[in-house]
C-alpha cells in the first residue's frame, strides 16, 4: 500500500476482533487431543482417547463414521459435480446465446439466486416422494444441487461475460462451430470460476445439515452434519472433547480445502459483483 | 476475390447503424475504412465476415453470394483488434487451429504453419503463449492465424490500435509487405489517416453509417469531396477560414483581408458564404499570396517546427516548416498561400 | 430455429429440469398445500372412512341422528351361515362345523369375546393371526374399520341396515373421512394467531440487525485488510472466511462451547469473578447477541469477499490521487473508497435480506429460537410448524401457508432488486448474431 | 425365512439402549421357537436411535411413513398413537397378537389403557415411569425442617397438605438465607414436556372431559398455573429466561444442590447417580408428587409411556413377526433390564418378584409412592396442539411478555381458533 | 519553486529501479521525463509527490527537504496518466476534493473552482460525472484539479497518452500555456518524442533508471550524446549505418560505400568500427554526398512520403520528401547526405 498511512492500528485492531475465531480453532485443535479439568482452560495432559471414535465400533442404533463419512463425499462430490456441470453451460447459454425467453430465464435464475428453497421443504419431501428419492442420498444430492445452481448459474455467468468475445468470434471466423468456440476455446477461459465454483458448492454439501436431516433421516444415508449433531444433542452424552473430535474430523476436508485453495475461493466472485 | 457489398443495411434494435450503403472492394485489393469512432466501420467487418446478420442488402464473395451463410463457413481471415489470441494456448496452437477445426492431418498442419510463421517471422517464438509475446509479436501471429488457411478475404479490425508509435510504423510495413505477397483483397478497419494512407490501395471515409468518399490515398488528400474529409486526413491537420465570396475573390469574416479564389469557386455568386482550407504545407513564408499575423504558438517536432499564426480577425492558420528556426513567438509575420492548393468548401461542407 | 437457439436451450436443459422439478413444482405443491388442512393426523396421500368412537361423538355434535349414530357405534359379531361359509372357505370346514356346532347363532360385543371362544375350539387355526381373521368374517358392524373408499364405506354402513337420508350421509361422509380437505382456515389462523406476530416481529428484527452487522463488519473487514500489507491481509482475510465455509453443525458447536456455562467465556471470566452462565440463552438479549454474531460472521464474510474485489477493482492512481489531494485515511474511506462500493453493498444487502429472510440452519442449530421463542423467526416458525415440533404434530397444511408467505416476499423483494439493479441493463444482447 | 425388522427409538440414550435390544433378543427367542417348531426363521434387526431429539425423530418417522419406508417397529411417545392411527401410519397391536397372552394379560392396565385409542390396543407399553417433585435436603434442612419432616414430607404432599403455596413460601426463605442462588429457589424442567400438564392438574385443571373425549380448557387452572410461575419469577425463584437452559447444564446443577426444588422424572435417579455422580441419592433428595396448587386440585404425577407400534407395511407377515418380537420383549425379565438400567418403572405385576428389579430400591419406591397416583395426558388428535399452546403461553406469563389472564386470553384465542369443536373452555 | 533530487535511489524489495539519480528542476520551467517503459519515468514522479519512500537520497523543494513528508503535506499536484478523477463526483466536486479536504469555505471554494475551470475552459462542464465527458475534458479537469489549490508543483504523468492524435495536439498547447500562466514549476512524463519536444523547456532522457542526457529539446535532436537518444528522437525515425574509419572517411559494411566523416569522427584511427546515424531530412535527393539504393518502400503519409532505400549491402536508409512524387517502388535511385549533419557513434554508443 501507499507510504502515507501507517497499518500498525489495523492489524492491532483486527487481531483483536478476530479473537473469537483464533480462540475456537485453536482449542478445536488442542482439545481434541489433551484433557483438561473443568473449569480451567490449560490443558494437562496429552490424550488420543477423544479420536477412539474412529476405530470403536459404532454403539447400538448409531451409524458407523467411515460409512457416513463416505456418504459425506458421495453427497459433497456428486452435488460439486453436477452443479459445476450444469451451471458450464446454463451460464454459457445465459452469458452469449441468442436463444428465445433469455431475459426471462435470466430474471429467473437472478430471483431464485437470491431464494433459498429451504422453506419449501415440505413439498420438496412431496416431489422426492413421487420420484421415489426420499431416504436416499440421491434425492438430498439433487435437492442441494437445485439449491446451490442459481448461484452456480449466475457465478459462472459473470465468468463467461468477462471472456472477450473477440475470442469467440476469432474461433467462428476459424471455421469452428459455436459448441467447439465454447468447448475448445471458451471453456479454458474460465477456469477460475470452474475451481471456485467447485469449491464452494463441494463446501456447501459437505456442510449441509436441514436437508440430510429432513429428507434422508434413515441410517444408510447419513451424513456427517446429521451425525455430529445427534450426538451434540445427545443429552447423556460423553465428553465435549469427542464432539470436537468429530467436528475435527468432519472440518478435516474443509481445512485442506481452506488452505490449498484459500485463493481460488476468494475468486467466487470474480465474474463480477453486479447482480 | 471481389468482395461486393449492396445496399447493406444493419441495424441494432430501433437504431439503423447502416443504411444501404454499398461497397465494392477489387480482388487482391488492400482497402481502408477511415472514420470517427461508432461510424459503423466494425459493423461493416463484422458483416462481412457473418459474425453480424445483415438486416438488408446483399454480399458477394466473387460472384457467390454469402449473405447467409454462417461465419463458420465463408473462409474470411480477422485480425481483431486486441488480436484474440486463445490465451491458453501456445502461439504454434493458436496458427494451427483453423486447421485442425478442419481436421487437416497433423504433418499437414506443422508444414503450413511453420511456413507461415516463416513469412510473418515469429518462427522461434511458436512455443510460447501468448502472455509472453511482445505486441508486435502477438499481432504477427494472429495475422498468421488468419492467413494460414489461405482464407480468400483478410479483415483487419484496427490491428495496430494497442501498439506503441515505434513497433506501429514496422508494422504497417509488414502487414503490407504480407498482404501483397499473399495477393489477398484485404480491409483495413482504422481511425488513423496515416496508418490509412499508408497501407492501402484505396480509402473509403465513412461518416454516420455512409460512405463520403472511396478514392487512392493521394488523390483523397489532394481533392477532398467535403471539409470533413479534408479535415479528417493530413497532420496537423487542415486549418479553416471563413469569408464570402467577392467577385473572384473571397473576403474573410470581421476583416478586410482578401484571397483570391479558384476560377470553380468564383463563379458562386458574390456574397455567397464559403470556407477555404489551407493545409499547413501550402502556408509558407515562400509562397505567393502574402497573409500576416502574429505566431501565438509555436512547437517543436524535432524535424520541423508547427507554427499557429493568429490573423487579425483572430483565426488561425497552421504552418509547419522544416528550418523556421528564425522566428519567434509573438513575431508578426506575413507568410504565403499556395492559393492554387487552398480547398473550398460551400456552407454545407460539399467542396466546390 | 437458428442453430444457436437450439444449442442455448439444450445448454439450459439440465437446470431446467433440476430447477423445475426441486423449485418450481415445490412452489406450486406449496401453494395448494397451503388451502388444505393437511397434517400428520390426516396424512398426505389420502385417507380413509373410519368410524370410531372420536367420529361418533362428533357425529352427534354434527346433529347425526343419536339413534342411528348409536347403531352404527355397536361392535356386532353374529355367527351365521354367511360367515360360516366365509370361513369354511377360508380356514377348512373343521373349524366351520366346529364353529356351527358351538356358536351357532351367538352374538357378540366386541371382537375379543368372539375371540375367546374360538380359541377354545380344538380346529382353530395355530396362528393368532388367523384366529382375528376369521373372527372379523362374522362382524356384522362397521366400528373400527378401514373403509378405502366412499362407496365402501356405504355398503358397509348400508350392510348394517343402517337407513341414511342424503344429509345424514353426508355428514357421516364428511365425519369418517380421516385425509384432509381443502380449506382457508391456514390463513384465517396466520392473520390471527399472536405467534405468527410475534415471529413476523422477530424476523424484522433479525434481518434488520444480522444484515446491519454483515454489511457493516463485511465493510469494516474489506476496509481494514484493504489497508493492511499483502501477507498480513492474506492471513486476517483467511481467518474471516472461515465462518462461511465451516460446516454449520460444527461451526455452531464452538460457538456453543464458547458461550455455555462450562465454556470458554464463563471459565474465562471467572478469573476476573464473573458468575459462569450460558452466555447464549442467558437472557433474550444475549440470545439476539449471539444470533446475530453468529450469523453475522458468515454474512460478514460473503461481505468481505464481495468489497475486497470491488475495493481491489479500484485504480491505485486514484488513491494516489486523494493522497496528493491532502485526503487522510478516514477521509479517502468516505470519499472515495465507500462511494466505489455502492454496488457492492446494495448487492450484499439485498442479497443477504433474501437469505436471512428463508434461511435458519444457524438458529436452529443454536438457539432453536429460544429462550422461550423470542429468537424464533419466520421460517423457523415454519419448520417448527411443518416439521419440527415437540408435540409431533406435524401441520403441513399451516406450514405450507407460512412457507408460501416467504415465497411470496421473496419473488416480490426479488423483482424489486431487479429493478433497482437495472436488470435490462444487465442482460445485453449477444454480439454474435447467429 | 430371511427377514428385516427395521426398530426406531426416539430420545434415546445409552442408558436407554435396551429399548432396541429388547427387540434383538426377542427376536433371538423367536427365531428358536420357530427352530423348535421346525421352521426356519432368521431375523436381522436394524437399530436407529440418532436422531437429534424428539422433534426429529417424529419427523422421520411421519415422513419416511407417507413415502412407505416407515421402520417396522417405533418406540415413541404414547400421544403419537392417536395422529398416527388416524392416519394410518400404524396398526393395532391387538390385531396380530392374542391380547390375553403371556406376558401382555400381565401389563398394568392402566397403561394398556393409555397405549389404546379409541378403545383399541394400538402399542405395548415399553416403559412406564413419573414425573417426581425433588427437594434438596440440606437445603430443607437449613430452612427449618428437620429430618423426620422431611421424610413425612412425601404424605404430606400427598394428603394436600404441602402446596405451591408452601413452595413459594420455602423457596422464599432459601433464597433470604442465601442458601441458594437467585433462580434456584424452584428450579424446573427448562422446556416443553408432559410436566407441565401435572401443574395445570395441580390447579384443578382437566385435560379431557371424561365424556365427551374433547379437550379442556379450565381457564381458572390455566390463571393460577401460569400465576405461580410469574410468582415464582417475581420472588427470584425462579430465573426469568430459564426456559431453554441446556440440559447439561440443569442436570449438573440439580445434582449438585444448586437448586433447592425441582422436578423431573424417575430416569433423572440414572442420571444423578451415574453422570453426575451423586452417590447418595437418597441421602440428598426427597421427592413426592407434584404438589396440589391450591384447593381446587390434588397432588399428582403424570406417567408418560413409551410403546411399541406397529407400522403399517406391504408386507403382512413383516407387520406380524413385529408384533410377536414387540410381545416377547414384554417379558418382564427383559423388560426389566430397561427398566433398571434406565431407571424407569416397570409396565407389568410380575417384575415386582424378578429380584433386579425388586432390589432396586428407586424402582421399589418410586413404583410405590408415584404409580398408584399417576395419570396419563390424553390420547387425542390435537392433544399436541394444547400441550404446545399450554406452554406457549406459560412462557409468555413466565418472561413477563403478559400477564397470566393474558396468556391465558391467549391460549383460549388460539386454541378456539385451532381446535374449534374439540375444545371445551371452562 | 526549485525541486532537486539528489542521489535518489529506489528499490522494490530486491531490486533497485533507480539508483542514485539526481536531477534539477528549475523554478518555473517544464521538464519532461522521456524514456522507454519501465525506465522509471512514474517511479520517479511518485517520488516527487511523496506516494513512494525513497529509499535514499533527498528530495528538496526550494530550500525546504521534503524527503520525509508525507503526500498530503507537499502541496505537489499531480496529472495521473489515466486522470484517475473520482468517477462519482462530477466535475465541480472533482476539481473541489482538494479544497474540501483542507476545509475551505464553501463559497471560497466555488469561487476558486469557477476560476480554474474558465482557465481550462471546461466552465459549461462542471455539472456532468467524468463518465460523461470525453478525454480531453477529462484530462482538463484533471488538470484543474491539480491547479485550483496552487501547487508548487505540478507533476504530469503521460497525462495524453489516452487521446487521439486531434485532441492530443490541442491539449499539449493548452497544458503549456496554463503551465506557463501560472508559472509553476512542472514535471511531463511521456514516452512520446514530440510531445516532450513540443512542451518541455529541457527534456530528460531516461534508461534504466539513470538520466542518459539533459538538454533543451532542439539540442538534444541535433546534438545527442548517444545512439539511444539519437534513435529515440525522430520522426520517422533515424537509420544507422555500419563501417569502419578508413582515414576521413567510412567504409560501410559489406561494401564498397565510402562516406565522408566529420573532423571529429576522423580522428580515430583507421579501422575502427563506428556508426553513423542519418536522419531522414538528412538523405535526399538534393544533398551533395550522394549514394546510390533501391527504393524498397514508400509508405504516403499525405503532405509527405517516406521511403526506404536498400543500399547494395542491405542497410537501409530513410528519407522522408514532401513532393517525391516521381519516385516508384524498385527504382534505382543516388540520393544525397547532409554530411554535416550526420552523427557519429562509437561502437559502445557513445557520441563521437
Ligand atoms: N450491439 C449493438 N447494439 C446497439 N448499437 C450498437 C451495437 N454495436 C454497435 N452499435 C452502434 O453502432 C454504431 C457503429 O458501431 P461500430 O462498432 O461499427 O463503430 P466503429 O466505427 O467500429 O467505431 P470505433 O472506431 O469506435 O470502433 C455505433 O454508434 C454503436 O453505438
Ligand atoms: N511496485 C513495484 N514492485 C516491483 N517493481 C516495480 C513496482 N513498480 C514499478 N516497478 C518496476 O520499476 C521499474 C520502473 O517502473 P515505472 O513505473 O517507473 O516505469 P515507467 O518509466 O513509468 O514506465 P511506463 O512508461 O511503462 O509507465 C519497472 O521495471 C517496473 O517493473
Ligand atoms: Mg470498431
Ligand atoms: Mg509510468
Amino acid at each position: 500500500m501507499s507510504s502515507n498511512f501507517r497499518s500498525w492500528p489495523m492489524t492491532l485492531l483486527l487481531g483483536f476482533l478476530s479473537l473469537p475465531i483464533i480462540v475456537m480453532m485453536v482449542y478445536l485443535f488442542v482439545d481434541t487431543v489433551t484433557d483438561t479439568t473443568a473449569g480451567s482452560l490449560i490443558p494437562d495432559r496429552f490424550t488420543l482417547e477423544h479420536w477412539r471414535f474412529l476405530f470403536d465400533a459404532p454403539q447400538a442404533g448409531r451409524s458407523n463414521i467411515w460409512s457416513v463419512t463416505l456418504n459425506t463425499f458421495i453427497f459433497a462430490c456428486s452435488t460439486s459435480a453436477i452443479v459445476v456441470m450444469t451451471s458450464l453451460t446454463s451460464g454459457y447459454a445465459l452469458s452469449r446465446l441468442n436463444m428465445p425467453y433469455r431475459r426471462l430465464l435470466l430474471g429467473g435464475v437472478l430471483t431464485l439466486h437470491a431464494f433459498p428453497t429451504v422453506t419449501l421443504i415440505i413439498s420438496i419431501f412431496l416431489m422426492l416422494q413421487m420420484t421415489g428419492l426420499y431416504n436416499s442420498l440421491l434425492g438430498v444430492i439433487l435437492v442441494k444441487t437445485a439449491l446451490e445452481l442459481p448461484l452456480g448459474i449466475w457465478v459462472m455467468k459473470g465468468f463467461y461475460d468477462t471472456v472477450p468475445w473477440e475470442i469467440e468470434m476469432a474461433g467462428l471466423t476459424d471455421g469452428a462451430s459455436r459448441f467447439t468456440v465454447w468447448r475448445r476455446l471458451v471453456l479454458p477461459q474460465v477456469h477460475p470460476g470452474l475451481a471456485a465454483l467447485g469449491l464452494f458448492s463441494f463446501l456447501a454439501a459437505w456442510s449441509e445439515y436441514i436437508l440430510p436431516q429432513v429428507l434422508a433421516p434413515d441410517g444408510a444415508s447419513q451424513v456427517l452434519a446429521t451425525y455430529l449433531q445427534n450426538l451434540i444433542k445427545d443429552d447423556r452424552a460423553p465428553d465435549f472433547n469427542m464432539f470436537k473430535s468429530v467436528g475435527l474430523f468432519y472440518a478435516m476436508p474443509v481445512m485442506i480445502i481452506y488452505l490449498i485453495f484459500n485463493q481460488k475461493l476468494m475468486n467466487i466472485y470474480g465474474g463480477g459483483t453486479k447482480g | 476475390m471481389r468482395i461486393l457489398l449492396d445496399q447493406f443495411t444493419k441495424t441494432f434494435g430501433a437504431t439503423t447503424v447502416i443504411d444501404k450503403m454499398s461497397l465494392d472492394i477489387e480482388s487482391g485489393e488492400m482497402l481502408a475504412l477511415l472514420g470517427p469512432s461508432g461510424c459503423g466501420k466494425s459493423t461493416t467487418l463484422f458483416a462481412i465476415c457473418g459474425i453480424h446478420r445483415m438486416n438488408g442488402g446483399r454480399l458477394l464473395f466473387g460472384e457467390r453470394d454469402v449473405t447467409h451463410l454462417p461465419s463458420q463457413m465463408r473462409n474470411v481471415g480477422v485480425v481483431f483488434q486486441n488480436y484474440a489470441l486463445y490465451p491458453h494456448m501456445n502461439a504454434f496452437d493458436n496458427i494451427a487451429f483453423p486447421l485442425m477445426i478442419r481436421k487437416m492431418a497433423k504433418p499437414e498442419i506443422e508444414r503450413k504453419v511453420l511456413a507461415i510463421a516463416e513469412l510473418v517471422h515469429i518462427e522461434g517464438l511458436l512455443k510460447r503463449k501468448p502472455a509472453q509475446l511482445s505486441g508486435g509479436q502477438q499481432q504477427r501471429v494472429a495475422l498468421a492465424r488468419a492467413l494460414v488457411r489461405e482464407p480468400d478475404i483478410l479483415l483487419l479490425d484496427e490491428p495496430l490500435a494497442n501498439l506503441d508509435a515505434k513497433l506501429r510504423l514496422e508494422m504497417r510495413s509488414e502487414i503490407r509487405r504480407i498482404q501483397q505477397e499473399t495477393g489477398i483483397s484485404a480491409v483495413l478497419v482504422t481511425h488513423d489517416q496515416v496508418e490509412a494512407m499508408s497501407m492501402a490501395d484505396r480509402i473509403a471515409i465513412m461518416d454516420q453509417g455512409q460512405i463520403v468518399q472511396l478514392a487512392a490515398p493521394k488523390d483523397m488528400y489532394d481533392e477532398p469531396v467535403t471539409d470533413f474529409v479534408a479535415s479528417f486526413l493530413g497532420n496537423p491537420p487542415i486549418a479553416f477560414l471563413q469569408g464570402t465570396v467577392e467577385g473572384k475573390t473571397i473576403r474573410l469574416e470581421n476583416s478586410d483581408i482578401v484571397l483570391p479564389l479558384d476560377a470553380q469557386a468564383a463563379k458562386q455568386g458574390n456574397g455567397t458564404p464559403i470556407r477555404i482550407g489551407v493545409r499547413p504545407e501550402h502556408f509558407q513564408p515562400e509562397h505567393p499570396v502574402k497573409i500576416s499575423g502574429k505566431i501565438s504558438f509555436i512547437e517543436e517536432q524535432g524535424r520541423e517546427e508547427l507554427f499557429d499564426v493568429t490573423l487579425s480577425n483572430g483565426m488561425r492558420l497552421r504552418s509547419v516548416q522544416a528550418n523556421g528556426g528564425a522566428f519567434r513567438l509573438g513575431d508578426e509575420v506575413s507568410w504565403g498561400l499556395a492559393a492554387d492548393k487552398v480547398l473550398t468548401f460551400d456552407p454545407s461542407g460539399r467542396r466546390i | 430455429m437458428r442453430r444457436a437457439h437450439l444449442l442455448g436451450l439444450g445448454f439450459m436443459t439440465p437446470a431446467l429440469i433440476i430447477v423445475f422439478l426441486f423449485f418450481l413444482a415445490p412452489v406450486v405443491l406449496t401453494a395448494v398445500f397451503s388451502f388444505t388442512s393437511m397434517s400428520s393426523g390426516t396424512g398426505i396421500s389420502g385417507g380413509a372412512y373410519e368410524i370410531n368412537e372420536q367420529t361418533l361423538r362428533s357425529l352427534t355434535d354434527r346433529g347425526f341422528p343419536k339413534a342411528k349414530s348409536e347403531k352404527l357405534g355397536h361392535d356386532l359379531y353374529r355367527i351365521g351361515e354367511e360367515g360360516l361359509g366365509a370361513v369354511e372357505a377360508d380356514f377348512g370346514k373343521a373349524f366351520a362345523d366346529e364353529i356351527r356346532a358351538e356358536l351357532s347363532g351367538e352374538l357378540f360385543e366386541g371382537r375379543r369375546d368372539l375371540e375367546r371362544e374360538l380359541k377354545k375350539l380344538r380346529s382353530r387355526p395355530r396362528s393368532i393371526r388367523d384366529l382375528k381373521k376369521a373372527a372379523d368374517l362374522f362382524k356384522r358392524s362397521v366400528l373400527n374399520t378401514r373403509f378405502e373408499s366412499e362407496t365402501a364405506f356405504l355398503d358397509g354402513v348400508g350392510e348394517t341396515g343402517v337407513e341414511l337420508t342424503a344429509d345424514d350421509q353426508a355428514v357421516l361422509v364428511k365425519t369418517a373421512y380421516t385425509g384432509w380437505s381443502w380449506t382457508t382456515a391456514n390463513y384465517e389462523l396466520i392473520t390471527s394467531m399472536a405467534s405468527t406476530w410475534r415471529a413476523a416481529k422477530n424476523t424484522a428484527f433479525y434481518v434488520l440487525l444480522t444484515l446491519s452487522f454483515n454489511v457493516g463488519f463485511g465493510l469494516f473487514l474489506a476496509i481494514t485488510t484493504f489497508y493492511l500489507p499483502k501477507g498480513q491481509a492474506a492471513i486476517f482475510r483467511a481467518i474471516w472466511i472461515l465462518p462461511r465455509i465451516l460446516p454449520p453443525v460444527l461451526y455452531v458447536m464452538m460457538w456453543k462451547w464458547l458461550t455455555w456455562d462450562t465454556g470458554f467465556l464463563s471459565i474465562f471470566l471467572s478469573n476476573f469473578g464473573v458468575e459462569p452462565r450460558n452466555w447464549m440463552l442467558n437472557s433474550d438479549i444475549n440470545a439476539w447477541v449471539c444470533i446475530v454474531l453468529i450469523n453475522g460472521f458468515v454474512g460478514a464474510s460473503l461481505g468481505m469477499i464481495l468489497f475486497s474485489s470491488a475495493l481491489r477493482a479500484i485504480p491505485p492512481s486514484m488513491l494516489a490521487a486523494s493522497e496528493v489531494d491532502g485526503a487522510n485515511r478516514w477521509q479517502q474511506i468516505r470519499h472515495i473508497l465507500l462511494p466505489q462500493l455502492q454496488w457492492p453493498i446494495l448487492f450484499t444487502t439485498s442479497y443477504q435480506t433474501l437469505s436471512l429472510l428463508t434461511s435458519f440452519d444457524y438458529i436452529y442449530l443454536s438457539t432453536d429460537g429460544g429462550p422461550g421463542r423470542s429468537t424464533e423467526v419466520w421460517a423457523l416458525y415454519t419448520f417448527h410448524t411443518a416439521l419440527n415440533n415437540y408435540g409431533g404434530v406435524l401441520q403441513y397444511g399451516l406450514g405450507a401457508a407460512l412457507a408460501l408467505v416467504l415465497v411470496v416476499i421473496g419473488i416480490a423483494a426479488s423483482l424489486f432488486y431487479l429493478r433497482l439493479f437495472k436488470f435490462n441493463e444487465l442482460v445485453s444482447q449477444p454480439r454474435i448474431e447467429q | 425365512k430371511d427377514l428385516t425388522i427395521t426398530v426406531w427409538a426416539g430420545g434415546t440414550n445409552d442408558a436407554d439402549i435396551y429399548r432396541l435390544d429388547a427387540i434383538e433378543m426377542a427376536a433371538d427367542i423367536l427365531s428358536r421357537e420357530w427352530e423348535i417348531r421346525g421352521e426356519d426363521l432368521n431375523i436381522t434387526v436394524d437399530k436407529k436411535r440418532d436422531f437429534a431429539g424428539w422433534a426429529e425423530f417424529k419427523q422421520a418417522v411421519t415422513l419416511a411413513a407417507e413415502s412407505g419406508s416407515a421402520p417396522n417397529i417405533v418406540v415413541t411417545s404414547h400421544l403419537d398413537i392417536a395422529p398416527w392411527s388416524q392416519a394410518g401410519l400404524i396398526v393395532p397391536v391387538e390385531d396380530y397378537v392374542d391380547m390375553d397372552s403371556w406376558p401382555l394379560n400381565n401389563i398394568y392396565d392402566n397403561l394398556m389403557e393409555i397405549t389404546s385409542y379409541n378403545g383399541i390396543v394400538y402399542g405395548l407399553p415399553q416403559d412406564a415411569e413419573s414425573r417426581p417433585f425433588f427437594f434438596w435436603r440440606d437445603t430443607m434442612k437449613a430452612i427449618g425442617y428437620s429430618d423426620e419432616e422431611i421424610d413425612a414430607l412425601p404424605a404430606k404432599v400427598e394428603a394436600g397438605e404441602y402446596t405451591f403455596a408452601n413452595i413459594l413460601e420455602d423457596g422464599k426463605k432459601a433464597l433470604e438465607m442465601e442458601l441458594v442462588q437467585p433462580g434456584y429457589g424452584f428450579y424446573p424442567r427448562p422446556s416443553n414436556g408432559p410436566d407441565y400438564a401435572q401443574f395445570y392438574q395441580s390447579f384443578g385443571g382437566q385435560l379431557q372431559d371424561s365424556e365427551t373425549g374433547k379437550l379442556v380448557l379450565d381457564k381458572q387452572a390455566m390463571t393460577d398455573f401460569y400465576q405461580f410461575f410469574a410468582d415464582a419469577v417475581e420472588a427470584g425463584l425462579t430465573r426469568k429466561n430459564h426456559i431453554g437452559t441446556e440440559w447439561d447444564q440443569w442436570y449438573a446443577e440439580v445434582a449438585s444442590g444448586k437448586a433447592a426444588m425441582w422436578h423431573g422424572g424417575t430416569w433423572h435417579y440414572a442420571r444423578y447417580t451415574g453422570k453426575e455422580g451423586l452417590d447418595d441419592f437418597f441421602g440428598n433428595i426427597q421427592f413426592s408428587l407434584i404438589p396440589a396448587g391450591n384447593e381446587n386440585g390434588r397432588a399428582n404425577t403424570i406417567t408418560h409411556p413409551l410403546a411399541y407400534l406397529l407400522t403399517a407395511q406391504e408386507d403382512e407377515e413383516a407387520i406380524e413377526i413385529a408384533a410377536q418380537l414387540i410381545k416377547i420383549a414384554s417379558e418382564p425379565r427383559i423388560n426389566t433390564l430397561h427398566a433398571i438400567k434406565s431407571a424407569h418403572l416397570g409396565i407389568s405385576h410380575e417384575q415386582s418378584n424378578i429380584e433386579l428389579y425388586a432390589n432396586d430400591r428407586w424402582a421399589a419406591e418410586a413404583t410405590e409412592r408415584l404409580l398408584p397416583h399417576a395419570n396419563a395426558q390424553p390420547n387425542h388428535l390435537n392433544y399436541g396442539k394444547f400441550s404446545e399452546a399450554m406452554f406457549k403461553g406459560l412462557e409468555t406469563a413466565w418472561t413477563g411478555t403478559k400477564t397470566p389472564a393474558e396468556a391465558v386470553a391467549e391460549v383460549e384465542a388460539e386454541l378456539t381458533a385451532v381446535l374449534g369443536d374439540d375444545l371445551i373452555v371452562r
